[in-house]
């Protein structure tokens, strides 16, 4: 039977990772993923990811995805794709079908990068064609090129929903509601207040009563819940769509450990079932490692880190590198890993309600609570601040761990520190040049500019613009707050595309001086 | 895991409720007042749901359901879903023809 | 907990479970101590679900004739689960004159015990079954034998037996049995929780022999690690049970549509396991082209699921069923190698009336415990 | 409405395959050569794509990566075909699946 040094199943980001850390100390390699792209779901992320510049930070999820498969080819390592591993056996057995054949390899190391499956929520006329996963949304507009719909319900405030959410109007369709069962929004509330600021409502504390159609989706009713989760009669509302996109959570997709007898535990912090695993990814049957979310539910770029662990662990366990050189690497992984594991989203604090900042300042109730920081409430935040001539103002509001907006400012007038997860700071000593790097490197889209002193009486924000089609110069619209409310005319100024900006545009629209802490959207007439 | 289960223990009376009819299994069209049901007639695991009422056994082998099979059962148990011990996975991982499954090739080095 | 009873069942198999409810029903306190998590956890939910009579062995046969005439027709209704038993016959199948051979001997030795089965030729068998091979050139044809649900029977036997009244603990694992005065009274478990009862009945399985063996008593048995795999729903082709003079596999076509098919790939009982019945990687390719032979149709069906179990399979192929002299209070139902499902409603309802009644409607006494002897 | 998406702002233009013809419940379409034949069907506007054994319930796309098994359809004569990651060729015939088979139940 055919061995190689090291399987990995799965070659999303984590299966790669390992995949190029064990093939560079010389282990002979072979990924098998069951889909006909690789990337895992990183062909499906088109936004840019948060992190740190070391990490992938402001790139978008599919160009990581390709320039992980650049780097696993360039270090020789063996992608077999739409190859599903259908089992897992002793001696590290597998099967993999191949077109119409049952292959077996041997690993004399395997790693599971297996990832995560949606949770699905029931509700009457959950069956309905029509009510689809986030992921099945993602994958039909990003992969294949076709409109999930036309008008969506998103269920889910985690980042999925509100990621797929943008997605969806991306691509072209119109999204009615952002709906959460829960009382505050679950995902980064940058990724929030972009969504709302488009005018999409948020209905927390409501979920859906029912999906209703015949033959499929042609609307659905939302009511709002009580603490215990229950309907509060009389709040129900109804909108006309077409499709229900659910993004409720994810699992671990751990059955192939499970099979293969791996010592597995229910851990709910980890989204569900997962396998026993040491520091460096091994599970109980040594020679048997997991990275990604298969272990426990967290972010790409961690997935990316835990594989570069997991692959210099199999290389160790094979005898290619010893005891000191892995603890060398894994140490410096592990110091990037926890780095992306701090912050208020980290998974130590997930459950928890978190009332300040690092920094000490109180979160924004109202980003919790509709998706958009309220106008009284924006000032605080250090980000914010106010000068005469062009400045970035940056609406970020929670501890994340996100830096790229730092190096972005080429007058390094943008200030993170070294904590990584800290609100960025203006250095107001340093004049802003209104170059707009900073406003296309933020990942959560909550960076702008603005010249309050733009001409009498007016003023200009530049803002990030990933639409089509894109509006002219000189044209008229209407500028909306962050809540994705109408406020004022706005006329567009300028629009700067850029390579350096990697698709994000930047709007200058400009609006009545009253409105230049308001404004945050554009809408063509 | 084999932690004793007494099964004679009083989990309190069926109660029907508005929801029993919601579809839980997708594949095997079950619904959750079966699943219920099910729990009083002694069927305190997973794996026993499983057996009598083929909840996870259709083409997609439990992966749409599993978890809210488990919430239900867990609740109707009173106890928290990480003390049921999900069901065992089998292979294949994806249905596979009977022609492809016999096709076995094991290459050489 | 009450931790005493009329009668203690080790093992929640389908005999287990069988035997607890025809206890039950006739006014016993019962007890049954399961060492896994769940009920029917070993043999009975793993095998393919045929309620046959063909090919048994003439010392098992009368159980299963007076099962099938007395206790099968009526099962749905007396536990209110659905069995899906179907009497819709029994074709044993076979491919070459060896094969046919082997196949009038077992249909002669069952004649001659009064069971109604003839051997057919390959167009005969093609007319009960159309979609079978021009591979099969004949077959044994027993039209009262047929299958069942056995998942759905071993559980409606627990859950009817429960309602009755019957004590089931899962996760107890019967580690010894003890006397008291001389006198057997006592399981322990490894949970370190003793039971008394003046009857015991070990229907654990593989598990019986270890346990038996604390008070002294010995079975000849040994695991045989089988497979068993199933398809996607179909659409209705057949209802008959399905055998193979080589044995290279069996099953049936269930109400769900589904294939329940099990088989070997020849190395069983020298497999190695992980300390659970994991699957070998090359016995569900070898059933799939055993079956393929005999149903090219089914080329293209998809299998969902493959499993395997462990069979106690003894010495001389049946089980043991019967009570201990040596060691008054000791009934033993164990043993079965690999076909007790389709006997278990006939062994649960004999072991209540030997343990009641003290006397049985079905001959036991060729399946004795004292049975097994040196050969010469 | 237009379901196929003509230029994305990220994306850009779509790469696509050959247009072919296949045929849906006897119905000519087109989609492009080797997009699950599940994208085809939806841009073609189609949303049923089976209806359940029990309840003959409608059913459609759920997952669209091949796990929930929703969307299977008989292609080409075999039931149970999972549409989301079964690449659509030329002249394929795609029926609505009733239970297991092709024709209601009666």
């Amino acid at each position: 039977m055919k061995r190689y040094d090291l399987i990995i199943v799965g070659a999303g980001p984590s299966g790669l990772s390992a995949g190029i850390e064990a093939a560079k100390k010389g282990l002979k390699v072979v990924v098998f993923d069951e889909n006909a792209k690789p990337g895992g779901q990183l062909f499906k992320q088109i936004h840019k990811f948060f992190g740190s510049k070391e990490h992938k930070a402001k790139i978008r999820g599919f160009r990581i995805g390709e320039e992980l498969l650049q780097e696993a080819n360039d270090a020789g390592v063996e992608v077999v794709l739409n190859a599903t591993v259908t089992g897992m056996y002793q001696d590290k057995e597998i099967i993999v079908r191949i077109s119409d054949e049952m292959h077996h390899y041997k690993g004399d190391a395997i790693i599971i990068a297996t990832g995560a499956s949606e949770n699905m929520v029931t509700f009457p006329g959950w069956t309905l064609p029509g009510v689809i996963g986030a992921g099945a949304a993602q994958t039909m507009m990003n992969l294949h090129g076709v409109k999930p719909g036309n008008k969506i319900l998103m269920l889910g405030s985690g980042n999925v929903g509100l990621v797929v959410s943008f997605q969806l109007m991306q691509c072209g369709c119109d999204v009615v509601a952002l709906v959460d069962a829960a009382p505050k929004v679950g995902g980064y509330g940058v990724h929030a207040a972009k969504v709302a600021r488009t005018g999409v409502p948020f209905y927390l504390s409501h979920t859906i009563v029912k999906a209703e159609g015949e033959d499929h989706v042609t609307g659905v009713t939302i009511a709002e819940v009580d603490e215990k989760f229950q309907f509060i009669p009389g709040t129900e509302k109804h909108f006309d769509v077409d499709t229900i996109c659910l993004a409720v959570g994810l699992s671990p997709m751990s059955q192939l450990l499970k099979m293969a007898g791996c010592v597995m535990e229910d851990n709910p912090k980890k989204g569900g079932q997962v396998p026993i695993c040491d520091e460096y990814g091994e599970t109980s049957i040594p020679g048997v490692f997991v990275a990604g979310d298969v272990s426990g539910i967290e972010e790409a770029s961690s997935a990316m880190i835990e594989g570069r662990i997991a692959g210099v662990a199999a290389a160790k366990y094979l005898g290619y590198m010893d005891e000191t050189e892995l603890k060398g690497k894994v140490t410096e992984l592990e110091h990037a890993l926890e780095s992306l594991r701090q912050g208020m989203f980290a998974p130590k604090n997930r459950g928890k309600a978190i009332e300040e900042t690092e920094e000490g300042i109180a979160i924004s109730k109202n980003l919790l609570k509709h998706g958009f920081v309220a106008d009284d409430e924006i000032e605080r935040f250090p980000g914010v601040t106010h000068k005469a001539g062009i400045h970035p103002v940056m609406e970020c509001t929670q501890n994340i761990p996100c830096n790229p907006c730092q190096d972005a400012c080429p007058k390094h007038c943008i200030k993170i520190g070294e904590k990584i997860t800290s609100l960025p700071a203006v250095d107001e000593s340093v004049d802003c040049i209104g170059c707009g790097m900073c406003v296309a490197s933020c990942s959560g889209q909550a960076i702008f500019l603005v010249d309050e002193t733009y001409e009498e009486g007016y003023a200009t924000v530049t803002l990030p613009y990933e639409f089509l089609p894109l509006p002219e110069k000189g044209e008229k619209g209407t500028a909306l707050d962050r809540s994705g409310k109408e406020v004022c005319e706005a006329e567009i100024v300028d629009i700067k595309t850029s390579k350096a900006f990697d698709k994000t545009n930047l709007l200058t629209m400009k609006v009545p001086a009253d409105m230049v802490m308001k404004a945050r959207f554009y809408k063509r007439a | 895991m084999n932690s004793i289960n007494d099964r004679s223990r009083y989990i309190g009376e069926f109660v029907p409720a508005a929801d029993d009819d919601m579809l839980i299994c997708r594949c095997e069209e079950i619904t959750k007042g079966e699943i219920r049901k099910a729990v009083h007639d002694g069927m305190f695991t997973l794996t026993e749901i499983r057996r009598y009422l083929r909840t996870g056994m259709g083409l997609c082998q439990g992966q749409t359901c599993a978890k809210l099979v488990k919430g239900i059962v867990a609740r109707e148990l009173g106890v928290s879903p990480a003390e049921l011990e999900p069901v065992t996975s089998r292979a294949p991982m994806r249905p596979t023809e009977m022609k492809v499954l016999g096709k076995e090739v094991k290459e050489e080095e | 907990m009450a931790n005493t009873a009329d009668v203690i069942v080790i093992g929640g198999g389908v005999i287990g479970c069988a035997t607890a409810y025809y206890l039950t029903k006739k006014g016993c306190s019962v007890l049954v101590l399961e060492g896994s998590d769940h009920i029917g956890n070993g043999g009975s939910s793993r095998n393919g679900g045929g309620v046959r009579q063909s090919g048994r062995d003439p010392r098992e046969l009368p159980l299963a004739m007076y099962g099938i005439k007395n206790l099968w027709p009526t099962l749905s209704e007396e536990l209110e689960v659905d069995c899906e038993y179907h009497q819709d016959g029994n074709l044993r199948l076979g491919k070459t004159p060896k094969h046919l051979e082997i196949l009038q001997g077992l249909t002669d030795r069952a004649v001659a015990c009064g069971l109604d089965v003839k051997m057919i030729d390959g167009d005969e068998v093609r007319r009960i079954n159309p979609y079978l091979s021009n591979e099969v050139i004949g077959a044994s044809w027993c039209p009262t034998d047929g299958h069942a649900n056995p998942l759905t029977t071993t559980l409606g036997y627990y859950k009817t037996a429960r309602k009755l009244g019957a004590h089931f603990i899962t996760g107890e694992k019967v580690v010894e049995l003890r006397k008291v005065r001389g006198i057997l009274k006592q399981v322990v478990t490894a949970n370190g929780n003793i039971y008394e009862a003046d009857t015991i009945v070990l229907a654990a399985g593989l598990a019986s022999r270890a346990i038996a063996g604390t008070i002294g008593i010995d079975i000849p048995m040994q695991s045989a690690l089988l497979e068993a795999l199933v398809t996607e729903a179909e659409p209705k082709m057949f209802d008959q049970m399905l055998g193979t003079a080589e044995a290279d596999f069996y099953g049936h076509q269930t109400k769900h549509g589904s294939f329940v098919f099990g088989g070997s790939s020849g190395l069983e009982g020298f497999n190695k396991d992980n300390g659970t019945p994991i699957c070998s990687s090359i016995t569900a390719s070898c059933i799939c082209r055993g079956i393929m032979k005999y149903f090219p149709i089914l080329e293209d069906a998809k299998i969902v699921r493959t499993w395997a179990g462990w069979m106690d399979l003894c010495a001389d192929k049946v089980p043991v069923i019967s009570k201990v002299e040596e060691v008054p209070g000791l009934v033993l139902a164990c043993g079965f190698s690999g076909h007790g499902f389709g006997i278990a409603p006939a062994v649960g309802e004999q072991l209540a009336r030997l343990i009641v009644d003290g006397t049985t409607d079905v001959d036991l006494t060729p399946l004795r415990y004292d049975r097994f002897k040196a050969k010469i | 409405m237009e379901t196929r998406i003509e230029e994305h702002p990220i994306l850009g233009k779509q790469e696509t395959g050959r247009l072919v013809t296949f045929y849906h419940d006897g119905k000519a379409l087109q989609g492009y050569e080797g997009e699950p034949i599940a994208a085809a069907l939806k841009a073609a506007g189609v949303m049923v794509h089976r209806y359940t054994k029990k309840e003959h319930k409608p059913r459609g796309i759920f997952c669209a990566i091949g796990r929930c098994t929703d969307c299977v359809m008989i292609v080409d004569g075999k039931p149970n075909v999972r549409t989301c990651v079964t690449p659509l060729k030329e002249g394929m015939k795609v029926q609505t699946q009733y239970g297991v088979s092709a024709e209601p139940e009666k």
